[in-house]
């Protein structure tokens, strides 16, 4: 139940959305939103000059679907407890559903365990459209979160047949219609034409590698798709994953992507091109024995660049489970580790794999990748540009994230993980030669504020009056620490939040669940012009016809699938 | 009358969804489409007995009584177990299958699904080395070369050569069965094998054995293939194992002739291998054949609800999870269980005697719209509308695409999520009173 | 010197969860401490005293703690796991798990034990005189490892799956053993004294040295002489080819 | 005679149109039959029809014959069904699927008529 009126007093604010600096003050909620003032009558929680933040926000994470084969193939990690109150088998209480798992725990622990670290938003990260609906199933079982997903467009027949004969309102009227079918929030493209390949076993091998049997080269794709997504105004940026991710030398590609994107011009106030988990396509070296980090090049590059930002995929050690739209990575990924291989081909749309693998300290491929996303976050001198993920449960599982602020903050902390490296791995990264650490404030931008721009959602990863009521209070004083030498105790504190409030309810108290309130599900509805609808519809109206085994009336994911739905309208620009 | 398009077959794993049907009256009356089980399925249920009314057995016979009495006794024979069997959930929704999980953990019980005796080992197989798969279209519109492992589609999937595999058409694959070469491996000439440009004749049980030698052969160790092997010479090993190297994209497809045979889940390990191999060579995937129409969503429901796809035990309020211990027939074989629950299975007709003779022991609560063997010893009898025909839901076809079923005419009977629901909260209120 | 017996009440079909019975948790305890220790028993849980009479001479620490079982405990999973000192001798069969992930001192068992003996089996030793159900010394579902050290010795006949996915440790079996014995192994030492199907099949590592009969030999092992251990000459076999193994199979 | 058989359950299509009809005499037809080749038939001395009783280690049923010639020497098929499960073999291998294929089985005539499906379970809620 929604108490109506809640009064944060004493709360040592944390807000960059407002230029908001450690400052102590009160904070009023009303309905659900931040407030000016309340009455009298108010709850009263007194933070006692506590950390406070905006609910935190993780824009890319594998939290839906595809998870569930990550599961499905790894019993043995619903009973890993590595990080204790976040992870392993729990039994159910009054107030939670049974609990278990680490890299890819059940639903209901990802609700709960992304609400105790504070955050209270979640964006999956990848949506086989002719799937969609496993998706919005899982969603429905993720207590308290609110949530949104990518859908795959990169290696759609339907699209690189528009790009290829350059149809780029069909293209745009395509992209509306496959979100609203799939009800996506945005546009995400995997190893661009990769996925069509591996239909064959191959690959494609860099931006300008023709796809087989489609004419169009990834660059064209991701030209196509950007276009159509600025046609569109939708809310978030085309979500690129590079080629080549995972092999030494892609750097380069990485870099060259990113520039292809300065011709493309936003017609929403956000990036033209986010691209995530740049640590894995950050690697220089050719082969896996000169590999070493690309971190600096492709820094270099987003310091003097504006229109893009980016995600870590921070990798932890340990075990982790990679899961990825790009099949042929986790292939390859499978035969040169020795590790289990699961792949998922979706017809006409995109491929998919999930292979378990575990990064160790000891190898010096594992301790560079974990110094490249931490260089990458040091060397970018704006942490706007920088949204904090480790891909999970690519680079690691999320519950690790207080683990990876650390590594952030503390040189100390780095330090001491690095004196476990080798020399090998030492020569091959720059992390040892970096002093900055950030601040609380940085923090906040990377794992809140820059979401509510990145994603266009105001009402989310800050504190303003009128935002939603999704609070954070951590049990740490921020005039009386110092992170760079208490990590520890940062640590701690970021593992269970001292209140998260979501809409104005206590979710989380002492790093305790409180109450399991649904969240919503966000998702795009693209206005496109009748007679382009129209045309397009013909197109597909063949394909489900000719090629796909499900009928074009049974694609589409009915109402029933968003118990608690926000759908964000956009004009279009046609 | 009214004429329902593209509405979804809910019999088998294939989960066909372009049928068209007629209803008059609240009848369907005329079915386009579908195949013999199909039709069996949605014209047959006005033919069939229905179970009409809750049932109580008192004195040996089941007599009618009344809902709200049916599920109190259902209520209290599921409180007062110390260990439970939930069994079956898979000729219903994902949304009935959310509730009887629910229900499980919440009486601290043991679930477990069809997948116990059918593609259970499956699950095991991908849990040894994962599950390289794709969706049917895939195979619809690339395979050259389609394999089918120990199953007999022309009985248990009528329309799966049709619709995904050896007779459909797509864009790579515009000759339909022309351009494709079909295998058949099995232990007898079924009526698939029939169909088939190559059968081969396996030896019962041998399953594991072939499936090394094809793996030695595509891997580039002939040597250590000795001159027969499961029954099969080497020349035919060598040459099934070029056939599939030189595919540009072959599909096995397995059933329980490997799943249920010697070696048990090893076999489906050792295909997924096998067809990691391959894929040094050429593109390869393969896909189990699937029974009941939402086995697979039983799996995928309960993995993303608890972590497991089947054989959960709840009895420490925490999922624990281990086929061999905690299937369904394990705890029926060893006596373990002293009450179930079964809906949506029939456990009566597909457990071994020695299983079905303890749940005769046992209380037994029955959630079917149709009565059967289990209805023979079941104790507490409630029956449930057609999922698929009286009530819609998702299900999710053999290749893991979840597909929304259709309410096609109208009921007075409940739903098993409905029921589901009653029981949770009637256990509940017994919980508190004590 | 502890020695602590225990004897079951009434033969029971629903498995009692005795992963608190260890030489470990006993030590020092008295007979009423050790009676209130809570196993489960289904879906609740339940003093030990409920099932067991307890008996308890001296006191002492794991090391020198002794737990037996009198008669049957073929109901009673998970005796010893985790166990790093002491001794269990079990005068009867056993259910599963027993020894499950023990890192120290010995297991006993005066019958037969049922599926998942010594799984996941750190260190320490585990002697069955009687027969073995399935996965001896294996992993838990998913595992890439199984027994990782220690010492099982069956003097009788094991099931299906012998030291499945087994990393390090030695296993005995004086007897038969069924399907697929060290099934991908990666290390350690497994020696059949009698008959054994379709063994090693993708082992990376380790030996295993079969001295009965083989039926169903996995065409996935190249010949590669011979290997003479303990005063015998093995045929030798090297795999398995499948997994890039450098396992080494040695029949008679 | 005894014929020694292995034997197999599965599916087929006529078990499975009876799936929501178990009470009806077409699914006892469907199921409550062992197929083996002709020559095994003629071995045993019966035809088409004919009963048949199918003993294994863990019990035994009568049911009616029928030739198959797909299936080779010494295999046996019965539907999956009561009929099969009252001789497959419950053991679950450790890894919970009992014994539903490659049951060793003797096989001969007899003049029993196979009991229909009530029959067969009501002798497990009285035993």
């Amino acid at each position: 139940m929604r108490m109506s009126e809640i009064l944060i007093k004493n709360a040592n604010v944390c807000d960059p959305a407002q230029g908001i600096n450690c400052e102590t003050m009160d904070l009023c909620i009303r309905d659900g939103k931040i407030v000016e003032s309340v009455s009298e009558s108010a709850e009263v929680i007194d933070a006692a000059g506590r950390l406070t933040m905006a609910g935190g926000f993780d824009g890319h994470t594998h939290s839906a679907g595809k998870i569930n084969v990550g599961r499905f193939m790894n019993p043995n990690d619903a009973r890993r407890t590595l990080v204790p109150g976040l992870s392993g088998p729990e039994a159910r209480t009054e107030k939670t559903r049974a609990q278990v798992g680490y890299n890819t725990p059940n639903t209901y622990a990802i609700g709960y365990r992304y609400a105790k670290l504070g955050y209270t938003t979640i964006c999956e990260a990848a949506i086989p459209m002719l799937a969609a609906r496993h998706t919005h199933e899982e969603f429905k079982e993720i207590p308290i979160l609110d949530k949104m997903g990518l859908s795959l467009f990169g290696s759609n027949w339907q699209v690189m047949e528009y790009v290829r004969d350059k149809e780029p309102e069909k293209l745009a009227a395509y992209v509306a219609w496959g979100l609203k079918a799939s009800r996506g929030y945005g546009v995400k493209i995997v190893n661009a034409g990769g996925g069509e390949a591996w239909g064959w076993g191959k690959n494609v091998s860099g931006l300008y590698d023709p796809v087989p049997n489609f004419d169009v080269t990834p660059a064209e794709i991701l030209m196509g798709l950007a276009e159509a997504n600025e046609k569109l105004q939708l809310p978030h940026s085309v979500h690129v994953h590079c080629n080549n991710l995972g092999k030494p030398g892609n750097y380069e590609t990485t870099i060259e992507t990113m520039k292809m994107f300065e011709k493309v011009k936003p017609t929403v106030d956000r990036q033209a091109l986010h691209v995530t988990h740049v640590q894995f396509n950050a690697y220089a070296g050719t082969s896996w024995r000169d590999f070493e980090t690309g971190a600096p090049m492709v820094a270099d590059y987003l310091n003097g660049a504006n229109h893009l930002t980016f995600d870590l995929g921070q990798v932890i050690f340990g075990p982790a489970v990679t899961m990825t739209a790009d099949g042929p990575v986790e292939y390859a990924n499978s035969r040169m580790l020795h590790e289990k291989w699961s792949n998922q081909d979706i017809e006409l749309e995109d491929a998919s794999g999930v292979v378990p693998l575990s990064y160790s300290p000891k190898s010096f491929i594992n301790a560079v990748q974990w110094a490249i996303g931490i260089e990458l976050a040091l060397l970018v001198e704006d942490p706007w540009k920088i949204m904090f993920t480790t891909d999970s449960p690519n680079g690691g599982s999320f519950v690790n994230y207080p683990e990876a602020f650390t590594y952030l903050m503390s040189a100390k902390k780095r330090e001491q993980v690095i004196s476990g490296f080798g020399k090998m791995a030492l020569d091959r990264m720059v992390l040892p030669g970096l002093d900055r650490e950030l601040s609380f404030y940085e923090l906040a931008i990377m794992t809140r504020s820059m979401q509510s721009k990145m994603y266009s959602r105001p009402e989310k990863g800050n504190l303003k009056v009128g935002s939603d009521a999704d609070v954070a209070i951590y049990d740490i004083i921020t005039s009386d620490i110092d992170p760079s030498v208490e990590h520890e105790k940062v640590k701690q504190a970021f593992s269970g939040a001292a209140y998260t409030l979501k809409d104005g309810n206590i979710v989380v108290k002492d790093g305790k669940i409180e109450a399991t309130p649904m969240g919503r599900t966000y998702w795009v509805n693209a206005k496109v012009p009748a007679d382009i609808d129209s045309a397009m519809n013909k197109d597909t109206d063949i394909k489900f016809k000719k090629y796909y085994t499900v009928s074009k009336s049974n694609y589409m994911v009915e109402d029933s699938y968003l118990p608690n739905p926000v759908e964000i309208r956009t004009e279009g620009a046609f | 009358m009214p004429v329902i398009k593209d509405a979804v077959c809910s019999l088998c794993g294939s989960l066909c969804d372009d049928i068209t049907v007629t209803v008059e009256d609240n009848k369907i009356t005329k079915i386009e489409n579908a195949c013999i089980l199909g039709h069996s399925k949605f014209v047959g249920m006005f033919e069939h007995d229905r179970i009409e009314t809750p049932m109580i057995r008192k004195d040996g016979e089941l007599v009618p009584v009344p809902y709200e009495e049916a599920i109190e006794a259902a209520a209290k024979i599921l409180v007062n177990s110390r260990r439970t069997l939930s069994y079956g959930w898979c000729s219903t929704s994902c949304e009935a299958i959310g509730k009887a999980i629910q229900l499980a953990e919440e009486t601290g019980s043991l679930i477990d699904s069809t997948a116990n005796v059918c593609h259970g080992p499956s699950a095991l197989a991908a849990q040894e080395k994962g599950s390289p798969g794709a969706s049917l279209g895939v195979i619809k519109n690339r395979a050259d070369v389609i394999v089918f492992w120990g199953c007999n589609p022309v009985h248990a999937h009528p329309r799966h050569m049709s619709r995904y595999s050896s007779f459909s058409k797509g864009l790579f694959s515009t000759k339909g069965r022309k351009g494709r070469k079909m295998v058949v491996i099995d232990v007898r000439k079924t009526d698939t094998a029939k169909l088939a440009d190559k059968y081969v004749e396996i030896e019962q049980g041998s399953d594991l054995l072939l499936i090394t030698a094809l793996r030695s052969a595509v891997n580039g160790h002939e040597d250590v293939i000795p001159e027969t092997v499961a029954g099969i010479s080497k020349e035919e090993i060598l040459e099934l194992a070029e056939t599939l190297k030189n595919a540009q994209f072959s599909c096995i497809f397995f059933g329980m002739g490997v799943t249920q045979s010697r070696s048990k889940y090893k076999n489906g390990d050792g295909v997924s291998s096998l067809i990691s191999d391959l894929n040094q060579h050429s593109k390869a995937v393969t896909i189990g054949m699937r029974g009941h129409y939402n086995v697979t969503g039983f799996g995928q429901v309960a993995t993303w609800e608890t972590g497991f796809p089947m054989a959960i035990d709840f009895s420490r309020g925490f999922p624990y999870y281990n086929p061999g211990e905690t299937g369904a027939n394990d705890v029926l074989v060893r006596e373990e269980a002293d009450a179930a629950i079964i809906s949506a299975a029939d456990p009566g007709a597909h457990f071994p005697q020695k299983a079905v003779r303890h749940l005769a022991k046992i209380p037994v609560i029955q959630i079917d719209p149709y009565a059967n063997p289990t209805t023979e010893i079941a104790d507490v009898v409630i029956p449930a509308a057609v999922v698929g025909i009286e009530a819609e839901g998702t299900a999710y076809r053999m290749d893991a695409i979840p597909i929304r079923m259709k309410k096609l005419i109208d009921t007075e009977f409940k739903t098993d999520e409905q029921i589901t629901k009653d029981l949770i909260t009637k256990v509940r209120e017994l919980k508190e009173g004590a | 010197m502890q020695v602590v017996k225990l004897s079951l009440n009434k033969a029971n079909k629903i498995p009692i969860e005795a992963d608190t019975v260890t030489p470990d948790n006993f030590a020092g305890k008295t007979k009423e401490e050790i009676e209130a220790i809570l196993v489960w028993y289904g879906n609740g849980q339940c003093p030990l005293g409920d099932f067991f009479t307890v008996e308890v001479e001296g006191s002492d620490s794991a090391e020198n703690t002794k737990i037996v079982f009198e008669g049957n405990v073929s109901r009673v999973k998970r005796i010893g796991q985790g166990m790093s000192a002491g001794e269990i001798e079990i005068n009867g069969n056993v259910d599963m798990h027993c020894g499950f992930a023990m890192k120290g001192g010995k297991i006993v068992i005066n019958g037969d034990a049922d599926s998942w003996l010594g799984c996941e089996m750190k260190d320490g030793e585990i002697i069955l005189n009687g027969n073995a159900s399935y996965y001896v010394g294996s992993g838990y579902r998913g595992e890439s490892c199984g027994m990782r050290g220690g010492k099982i010795t069956i003097n009788g006949n094991a099931r299906d799956y012998l030291g499945e996915h087994m990393c390090g440790g030695e296993i005995l079996v004086t007897g038969n053993v069924g399907l697929l014995p060290a099934i991908s192994n990666n290390g350690g030492t497994i020696v059949i004294e009698g008959n054994a199907t379709m063994p090693a099949s993708e082992m990376k590592n380790g030996t295993v040295i079969i001295k009965g009969e083989i039926s169903d030999m996995l065409p996935s092992y190249k010949e590669d002489g011979t290997e003479e251990v303990e005063g015998v000459t093995y045929r030798k076999f090297v795999g398995d080819v499948n997994a890039g193994g450098k396992g080494m199979l040695l029949i008679k | 005679m005894k014929l020694k058989a292995n034997l197999i359950s599965g599916r087929t299509a006529d078990q499975g149109a009876h799936l929501e009809a178990k009470t009806y005499r077409g699914y006892f037809d469907a199921c409550a039959y062992c197929e083996l080749n002709s020559a095994d038939l003629d071995k045993l001395g019966v035809s088409e029809g004919n009963s048949l009783k199918v003993a294994t280690d863990f019990g035994e049923v009568v049911v009616f014959a029928k030739a198959n010639d797909g299936n080779p020497d010494g295999l046996a098929f019965i539907p999956m069904g009561p009929w099969a499960n009252t001789v497959l073999d419950p053991d679950t291998h450790g890894c919970g699927m009992p014994g539903l294929k490659g049951v060793p089985s003797e096989i001969e005539a007899t003049e029993e008529k196979p009991l229909d499906m009530k029959s067969l379970m009501k002798q497990y809620r009285e035993d």
